[in-house]
Parts: structure tokens; C-alpha cells; sequence
């Protein structure tokens, strides 16, 4: 069955709303708009008010309530309507969504699901286009999932609900209209894993979100050279899978890192450094990574697109890691 | 008065064609990303801005093309920021949400709702201290009330009796949330009354209502009587931004309010020929439009151009 | 009235015993890290807790050791807590500002100015939907007021007729800073009602004051009325933390306030005999302080259990 | 002379309310209460409530304030107490701070000094022990600095208040009590460039604040065991001065580095991942890194000391990269 990566996060609330009575979702326009992003449209009939609940632009105000709603019993789903908003909620996020499990020496735990849009690429400007999912992945007591395929998009979420501690999901904007087939009975997914989207034994493109479809174009650009990528979705960005990927740059022995977060500092840094602490002496070449240039991302088409990681980019990072060095 | 009344009539008609052809703009692809709307509120902008004077700073929202233009933002380098030229009020790395022009203290052009408010306090305490006798005037709407910021800014504002001007624009609407389903008090300017700041509803909708209290309180504030708040009433007759379907509001409530039109109204009270009004606004939108198309490009390798001030090598 | 006297007595003393005894311990480096004391403020804890029932939910802040004793926390837990001991109700974990309790419904313990708030309307939100009849109170100081989260949470809490109960502990100081230096309005209670909030203020120090409002308070929460907001005037007798040197209110000051202490205004008003109570309460804080000095730490492998509920393989 | 850390900062302040006028301080009890760290006292007395201005707790609104009177021509140094309440002004630090040059297509430079006290290891517990150096120097448009010394502490303020751009000092807040030497006319630095603090040729150690000292305990530590580790101070942690590091690392070819913050997404992940992209194949070994567990930091004394970087773990890490591996 086609499907969009919309509909399958709708089918997925749906699904939620209906199993498990204690389940809301909570955010700014959520309701009556029908969400941001239209993902939540038609909820509010389905469920009403009470289920599907607007809230005002209060980010941490009604983050913080999730999470209080979460340790009274219930199990909300919040939608932070992007990731540049939750700027205004990372103290909730933080000091207590993440801390307060630990910190009271195991008693309380927060069953909470935050969603959030994330990335750029639609001409949205610097405040509306941020990636900021390495701050958050930095964070111990969260875990930080983002989607990149439609079967994802419909099986991450029922997942996230039944774990006991607080999940972020981030949706790279640009997916939304992605299409893909999912199967009749698709459902839940697991959020420990990494997959190898496309196999291949010259060199490993970790990635993850909005930079898949890019890295699989790359991929395929490669493949008429000859190249044999091996695209890996990390899906998990904490805690990350690394047997997975450090099992992929054993055998292809290159690696680049694709990431739409700034360079530095990015989750990129962190693959690579865990990969060469795990397969240092096996690789031929240096880990390279292809991320967002570091300037807030501007208006213009042509500027927006020359900041964010291009094919182009990757199979160039490529062919100087497969081209001898000297 | 009817001098001013035509003066008005003419900012708001600069105003109104200007956004409608950003409307089409947008539907042919030549203006991209979030584009808001303010049909519907121009009475606001054209009866505040010509209250201000040149020293005086303005802060403003992502729903600011009548601001910028009222406040004398060429429709030139406005058009040219949302087609994304190097021409644009900012280089067309802001686009529709974010004009700036620093010559004309117009910090913006800010997106995130209730982020501007703040800056707006700061720009207010360096007037206080540097002795210069501003206002900040800085536009909100009703649906930034509800966030943290606001609350902060007011408090601080009043504690330190700031020379800023908050000028609440409450079309009824954040997005597709009713004020009544997002503030527990719908009386915004009771609000600001709870920080001890003087505060007032206006009709939004009458550009000479608006004129008439922007001008006091702007005395007020210059004459360092501490902050004000102005809630102005009005309604924006659009849809929230190009991507909304405008589930949530009924036709039937837009149009009670399009009855309501500040430009048929101001017309109509004054006995006003809008037509040659509307061949000069034709115009000038014309050849915004033209200057716009023909502008060029900010080059791709000045992408990291202004980052910082200092360069950094890479 | 008398029992009820005593009994108020009884949870005073024991509160300002053992936080005096917190004070010698964190001289003789027993206790670590920053350790806020409620002397003077006992009123409050000892007058509210008991208006609770068991279901009711408990946010509390930094200074919250009275809050925690008068909810039922044994002496131990909280004085083990504080040496840093696996027996402490946060396993050690927590320290002076993060007591917390499942089983008592108190959920901490919150070391950021209104960081809590939020979650108290969390907690009265599935209170709502659960069709559970219970109150969460939520205890805040005069400091909080200015943060964001405050206007948010109040916000939400009216919006939505959240149960529950904002305890406003108003010392007029925020660390060094007073009230009328932070908050254009100082009438903390107004602010509330600017959210259409029932507020009142309330003498802090009158133990019985505190219980006639909040017993009404809790009444008409549990009867689904909304939030209610009570500001309970009072003051801190020693310094923010142990490491303030007091630089910004005058000696003068706080003997004036001295005067007002609330044990010896209760012992007056009702002519009770403090002995037996504090002889009782010398027993209990020497069993606490035995029972923690006796505590084991936890285990330094437990370092990484329960950073989340799943175990990461590492 | 000898002085503190703290003398060393407070100096640093004088220095610029009484050079410059359009300079003030404005934070939460700078004034009256004389600091949380008591790094102001005296101030207020000195300069008046005007220019040391105590603010109400409203992180958002008076960090927002800041920078907009620097945007109206003053030069506010804001003390945010410590990087944990900073959570509650990261939108205005970002969105506005970071961003507002760029977008404005370079008409609006934000001349502001946001200072804020980071670090663990006064049992402070979770919430008031964060090191989240590596979240701002993450972000394009800020520079971030961390002096470790007292020369430093004593001349990084004034540097960064001549910086057209937002800079923000953390100052970890174990330093505050540490002494030193200073030249009596000790003056500004700059905060451009990394420094070696101990010259070394076997490994190099890369750090920065709270951990110099634990960094140079454990290069005096190796000495004795005959390895001789060089120390480098990395002072300003965005823009990073890669090529002081670089230098060391081409010299010794082992490097671990040394970061207060929790490990996946450290600081350190960014440096090592510089090393290897520039210095990959010079290496004799895999980089290595200290940090922080993966753990809110905790109040008991042992936990907190377990979760923390520390001599005997560096030295630990050094021996295992000095020894031959496999
Ligand atoms: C902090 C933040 N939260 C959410 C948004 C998304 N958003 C953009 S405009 C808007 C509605 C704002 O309403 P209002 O303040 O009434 O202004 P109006 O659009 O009506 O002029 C929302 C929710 C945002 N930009 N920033
Ligand atoms: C968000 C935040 N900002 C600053 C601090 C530092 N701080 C701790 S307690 C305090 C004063 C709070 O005063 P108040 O709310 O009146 O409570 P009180 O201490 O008087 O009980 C401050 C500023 C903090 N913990 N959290
Ligand atoms: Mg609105
Ligand atoms: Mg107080």
C-alpha cells in the first residue's frame, strides 16, 4: 500500500489514541488547525478536545505539563511544533524530563513522547530552520529517534509510548510528502537499531532524517562509477547503535558522515570519534562527514542550498576518500 | 484632517496591492517560504509608524510588511528581500519574515513568537541610559501573551520604567487558536495592567483611533513616564500563512468582519476618490516587482559572509 | 483547638530542630553542596500539609525539607538524603534540594527557580482526565514569579481548570534581591487574579491562618473550581544559603520579623508547653542523624543504574 | 602578585566599567547580593545601580535585554548565573544573538558578553552541575571562551568586550577559589588561540577549564612514570584554534582529550574528530577522550567524583595508548 510519511504519523496516532485510553496529544495547533505540519489533521473530530488538545504558545508550559502529566499516569504525546520552539522548553526537557528518573535515586520516570519537526530546505530562513538533535542526543536520560523512511514514520511511535522513559521524535520537514509503501499490517518498529538501507562494500554513509534520501541519490550517483555504498540510517541517535555501523566500516574500511547539523560540534563528530575508537586501525582512509555549513541558514534558494549537505557533497567526500591520498 | 485621512488612505492602499501581489507572488513561486499576511490590520501600521520619529526603533514580528513599509522600508528592497536578492532589505537572507533596516532603526523581523520583546526592552534601556529621548515601539501579537517572554519583558519593562511602546495586534487569532482557547484573560490590556503598566484597547480598525492613542502614549513614553501597551483590535482577513486551510473560523465570521475593512471605512468617512491612490500604489508596485526580478543574487561564495564580524579562518 | 495546637507545634519545632541541627552538620561537613533553610517560613509547611489527603500530589522547591517533614518523609530519609546515603529518599542522589517520595505523591524538590511549576500542571491534568479527585500543591517562592514558566503554568492552570493549588511562599527576598526590586507589582496575589486566578494573601506566619485558607483552597480545588493561588506572607530568618553573607537587607530588618517567629507566637497565643515537643523532637533528629551517619553509601558500580528504566547496553 | 581566579575576574570588571562607560553588568543578584559567586562584590558600591543592575529571574527576558542594548549601542556584560539556567534563555542566545548579523544581511553586529559558571564537582547535584560548553560551540555566530588561569580570568573580559560579535565566557566554578600569579600589569588576551600549557613530546593532552588542572595533576603524574605529556589549554572553544593542537598531536602522534561534558556529543568528539581529519594518518594511535559518564551528576560525593574526569582516569588512558596495543 503508497502511503505518505504524513498519513503513516497520522495512521500512527490514530492507532495510539485508540489503544491506550491513557494516551493525549498536547500542542500549539494541534486541534482545530490540524496541526503544523497537517500531520494531526482530523484527530480532534476522531477523539475531541480533551485527547487532541490545542494548547497556547506556552513551549514550556505545555511541555512541562506533558511530562507532569507523565509522571500522574497518563501518556502524552507532545508536539513541539519544531525544534527551533524547543529552544523555549529546554529547561523542561532537561532539568526535568531527562534528570528527574535518576535524580530521585530511581522512583520517578516519564513516560513522555516529545515530537518535533526539524531541518531546512524550504526557504523558512535561520530561525526556522535548525537541527539541533546533537544537543539533545548529548543528553543521558533521553532517547532521541528520528524517522527517515514511511514505515518508520508509522512504527516509531507506538514504540516510543511503551518505553518508560522520555522519547524525542524528530521529523525532518521535508519528509512529509515523502511517499513510500507500508505494509497492510505495518506497526510498531523497534528504537534500538540502526539499518542498512542500501548494502554495499567500498565505503559506509552514515546518516539519518532528511540527509537519507540524499545519501541514497549519492549512493546512487556512486553506483555508476563503480562505486558500492553502504548507506546506513542510525534511526536511534541516543543511544546509538554502534555495533551496527562500526560493523559496516569494518568491511568497507571508508566512512563519511552525512548530518544537517552544523559542522562542529556535530552528531557527525560523535560517529566518527566512536568509530575510531571502535575500528581505528581498520580503516584506510579518514573518516570524513558532509554537514550543514556553519551559518544560520538563509532565505534565498541558492544560499540555502549551497549551506545544507547536497549529493553532490557526499559522492565529492567520497571520491577523495577512494582517490589515494598523498 | 482629510490631508492625514488621505495620507492615511494612501500608506494603507501601499500596504494592502502590495501584499495582494505578494499573494500571487507567491502562488507563481517567485516568493518562497512562510509569507504572512497583515490584510486586514494596515490601519495599525499606517496610523502608528508616522507617530514615531526617526530616533525612535521599532521592533517588529514575522507579520511585519506594514510595519516596514510605513516605516519607510523602500518597497523596492521589501520585494526584493522575499524574491531573495542581494537588492533586499537583508542581502535576501531573511525574506518575508525578517526585514531589517538599521539606518532606520527597524530591528526586525523576528519569527519567534514573543522572541522580539525582550530586544525591544534592551533597546529601550540603552535609550534610558544614554540619556536619548526614544521610544521603542514594538509590535506583538495576541498569541505571544501567552509565552514566557512576554511576561518577563513586561515586568521588566515597567520595573525599570522603559521607554517602550508595546503595541498588541489582536486579530482574534494565533495561528488557527481563538484567544479564548489560549488565554484565561481575553482582555490583553488587563494583562499589562497586572504589571502596573498603563494600558488601553483601541479600535484597529479606525486609523484615526489608532493615530489618536499611538500619539499620547508615545508622549507618554518619551516623556519617561515608563512603558505602555496598546491592544489593538483588529482582524486579519487572510489566511494565517500560505500553507493554512482555515479549519478553525467560520465564513460567515470573516465576513462580519471584512464589513469592517479600515480601507472602505476611511473612505467612506471621508468622502475619499481612492483612484489616484490606487495608480500611484499600481506603480510603485510595478516596479518593485520589476526592480525585484532584475536584482541579482548575492553571490553563493558570500554564503558565510557576516557569520561574525571578525572573519574567521576556516 | 488546642490539640490542633499542639500538633502544629509539634511539626514546627521538629522541622526548625532538624534543619538547625542541617545547619551544625553542614559546618562539621556532614551535609554538602547548597543547603537553604526554611526557619521562620515553618508555619506554612506545618498549616498546609495536613489540608492534603493521600492522593493529593506535592511540588515543592529547593527549600522544601519543612514541606517534605510535614508531608510524612521520615526524618531519616531526608536527614540520610542529605549525607549523601543510599537510606536518603533519592538514594542519596538528590541532596538538600531534591527530596522526592513516590509513594507520598512528592514529586521534589526542584532547584530551578519555577521549574516545577509546569509539572504541577502536568500532574493536575491527569488528575483531570483520570477522574481522580485530587489537588496538586504546588509551592513556589516570591522569586518565581518573574520566570516565564510562572505566567505560562498560571496561564494553563486557568485555561484549563487545572486542580490545583499555587502556594506562593512570598520571604520577600530572592536570594539578595527584594521583592520590590524584582516585581513591578508587588502584590503578588493580584498577579494571580490577572489570570482570573481566586487568589488571596494570607499571613504566613499565623499556623492556623495558613490551615483556615488552605482548607478552603483544597475544598474548592477537589470540587473542580480551578486553580487557587494563595501568597503566604513570611520571611527567611537566616540567610539564602550557607554561603550568603547577608549583604543586602539589615540587621534591623530581620529582628523586626524575629518578632513574629511563628513557634513563640503559637506557644503564647495558646500557652502550650514546649518541653515534652522538644525533647520528642531531640530524640527523633539524634535517631535521624544516628540512622544516617550509620547509612551506607550507594554502591559506586549503582553509578549509571536508572539513568533511564531500559538498560543501554554500553 | 599573587591573586584568585574570582580577584582576577572582579579586576577584569573594574577595569571595564571604569574604561569604558557604555559598559554595564546586569544579572540576578550581581548587585546587591554581590554575586552568586561573589565575583561582583563591590561592584554596586563602586559603580551604582545603574550600571551593576540587579535583574529579576527572568533569564529570557533580561539576557534579551542585553543584547538588545547592545544592538542600541551600550556593551552589557549578562551574567547568567550558571550554563543550567541558561536553558532558559538558549532562544534568545540563539535566535536572536547568534543569528541576528547573518540575517540581516550584516546590518546588525550584537556586541554582547554573556558570562555564565559551569561545571560539577561542589555536590551541587544534577540540575546545577552541567557542562554544556559544547551546546554553544555548536552554533555559528557566537564565540565561546573558558579561561582556565588567572591571566586569563583576568584578561579574556576585555577582550570579548572589543569582540563586534556575542561572546560568552563560561567560568567553571571550581576555578573561582584557584590562586596564581599575575603581572601587575597583567591586561587583555586574546581569544583566538589555544595555549601549551606544559610542553610535553610522548601524548598530547587536550583540555580546557575546570579540567586544566586534573589535566596537568595527571601530565605531572605520567612524568614520574617517565611518559611526558604536553598540556594544551584550548581557551576559546568556537572558533577551535585547530592548528595549535594539530602541531602537537603531529609531534607527540597520541592525543586524548579531556571534557567535563557527558561523552557522546562532548566537545572532545569535535576535537578528536579535527585530529583525524587532519592529522589522521600521523597517528600511532586511536585518539582517546576523558569525559564526564553518561549520568545526571549526582550529589553524593563518591558518585559525583566517579562521574567526573579525573587524574587517575586520564593517566589510565594515556598508559593504555602509550602501550602497544592489540
Ligand atoms: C515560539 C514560537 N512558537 C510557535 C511558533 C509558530 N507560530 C508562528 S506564528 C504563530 C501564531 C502567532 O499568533 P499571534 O501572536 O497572534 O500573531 P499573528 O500571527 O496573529 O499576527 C505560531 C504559533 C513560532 N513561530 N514561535
Ligand atoms: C532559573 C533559575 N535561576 C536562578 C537560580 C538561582 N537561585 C536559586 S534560589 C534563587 C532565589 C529564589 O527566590 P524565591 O523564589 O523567592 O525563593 P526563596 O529562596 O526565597 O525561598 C535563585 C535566584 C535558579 N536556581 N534557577
Ligand atoms: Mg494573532
Ligand atoms: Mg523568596
Amino acid at each position: 500500500m503508497k502511503t505518505t510519511f504524513r498519513a503513516a504519523l497520522r495512521e500512527a496516532h490514530r492507532e495510539a489514541l485508540l489503544k491506550d485510553p491513557r494516551v493525549l496529544l498536547m500542542g500549539e495547533d494541534v486541534g482545530r488547525y490540524g496541526g503544523a505540519y497537517a500531520v494531526s489533521k482530523g484527530l480532534l473530530e476522531e477523539f475531541g478536545p480533551e485527547r487532541v488538545r490545542d494548547t497556547p504558545l506556552s513551549e514550556s508550559g505545555f511541555v512541562g505539563a506533558g511530562i507532569g502529566a507523565a509522571l500522574g499516569g497518563l501518556r502524552p504525546i507532545v508536539e513541539v511544533m519544531t525544534v527551533n520552539f524547543s529552544l523555549l522548553c529546554a529547561d523542561q526537557i532537561l532539568n526535568n524530563a531527562a534528570t528527574l528518573l535518576h535524580m530521585s535515586g530511581g522512583q520517578l520516570n516519564v513516560p513522555v513522547v516529545i515530537r518535533m519537526a526539524t531541518g531546512a530546505g524550504r526557504q523558512l530562513a535561520a530561525q526556522h530552520s535548525r537541527s539541533l538533535e546533537n544537543w539533545y542526543a548529548h543528553v543521558p536520560g533521553l532517547r532521541v529517534v528520528e524517522p527517515a523512511t514511511v514505515e518508520d514514520a508509522r512504527g516509531m511511535l507506538w514504540t516510543a509510548l511503551q518505553d518508560p522513559d522520555p522519547v524525542l521524535i524528530f521529523e525532518n520537514a521535508l519528509l512529509y510528502n515523502l511517499e513510500g509503501e507500508l505494509a497492510p499490517d505495518a506497526g510498531p518498529v523497534d528504537l534500538d537499531t540502526a539499518r542498512v538501507r542500501r548494502p554495499g562494500k567500498d565505503v559506509t554513509l552514515i546518516t539519518y532524517g532528511g540527509c537519507l534520501p540524499r545519501a541514497l541519490e549519492a549512493a546512487g550517483q556512486l553506483a555508476t562509477r563503480g562505486v558500492e555504498a553502504e548507506v546506513i540510517d542510525l534511526r536511534t541517535l541516543r543511544p546509538l547503535d554502534e555495533k551496527t555501523f562500526l560493523q559496516s566500516v569494518r568491511k568497507t574500511k571508508r566512512v563519511v558522515v552525512i548530518d544537517e547539523g552544523w559542522r562542529s560540534g556535530s552528531l557527525a563528530a560523535e560517529v566518527i570519534t566512536r568509530i575510531v575508537e571502535g575500528a581505528f586501525y581498520e580503516l584506510d582512509a579518514p573518516p570524513a562527514r558532509v554537514c550543514s555549513e556553519e551559518v544560520p541558514i538563509p532565505y534565498a534558494r541558492e544560499q540555502e542550498q549551497a549551506a545544507l549537505p547536497q549529493p553532490a557533497k557526499i559522492v565529492a567526500a567520497v571520491e577523495a576518500l577512494v582517490s589515494p591520498h598523498g | 484632517m482629510s490631508a492625514a485621512a488621505r495620507e492615511y488612505l494612501r500608506q494603507m492602499l501601499r500596504i494592502r496591492r502590495f501584499e495582494e501581489r505578494c499573494a500571487e507572488l507567491y502562488s507563481a513561486g517567485k516568493i518562497r517560504g512562510f509569507l504572512h499576511l497583515y490584510i486586514g490590520e494596515e490601519a495599525i501600521a499606517a496610523g502608528t509608524l508616522p507617530c514615531l520619529g526617526p530616533g525612535d526603533a521599532v521592533v517588529s514580528t514575522y507579520r511585519e510588511h506594514g510595519h516596514a513599509l510605513a516605516r519607510g522600508l523602500s518597497m523596492r528592497s521589501v520585494m526584493a528581500e522575499m524574491f531573495g536578492k542581494v537588492t533586499g532589505c537583508s542581502r535576501g537572507r531573511g525574506g518575508s519574515m525578517h526585514l531589517f533596516d538599521a539606518s532606520r532603526r527597524f530591528y526586525g523581523g523576528n519569527a519567534i513568537v514573543a522572541g522580539g520583546l525582550p530586544l525591544a526592552a534592551g533597546l529601550g534601556l540603552a535609550d534610558q541610559l544614554l540619556g536619548r529621548k526614544n521610544v521603542t515601539a514594538c509590535f506583538l501579537g495576541d498569541g505571544s501573551v501567552a509565552e514566557g517572554e512576554f511576561h518577563e519583558t513586561l515586568n521588566l519593562a515597567a520595573l525599570w520604567k522603559l521607554p517602550v511602546l508595546f503595541l498588541c495586534e489582536n486579530n482574534r487569532y494565533a495561528m488557527g487558536t481563538a484567544l479564548e482557547r489560549a488565554q484565561s484573560e481575553t482582555n490583553l490590556s488587563k494583562k499589562a495592567a497586572a504589571y502596573r503598566i498603563h494600558s488601553e484597547q483601541v479600535d484597529g480598525m479606525d486609523v484615526f483611533a489608532v493615530a489618536e492613542a499611538v500619539t499620547r502614549a508615545v508622549a507618554a513614553v518619551r516623556a519617561a513616564e515608563g512603558p505602555w501597551f496598546l491592544e489593538l483590535l483588529t482582524y486579519r482577513f487572510r489566511a494565517h500563512s500560505m500553507f493554512d486551510p482555515e479549519l478553525y473560523r467560520s465564513k460567515a465570521e470573516v465576513q462580519e468582519w471584512l464589513k469592517r475593512d479600515p480601507i472602505p471605512a476611511l473612505i467612506a468617512a471621508y468622502g475619499l476618490d481612492p483612484a489616484p491612490f490606487e495608480a500611484e500604489v499600481k506603480a510603485e508596485v510595478d516596479d518593485a516587482v520589476a526592480f525585484a526580478d532584475a536584482s541579482a543574487l548575492e553571490p553563493v561564495d558570500e554564503l558565510l559572509w557576516r557569520v561574525t564580524m571578525r572573519e574567521v579562518p576556516r
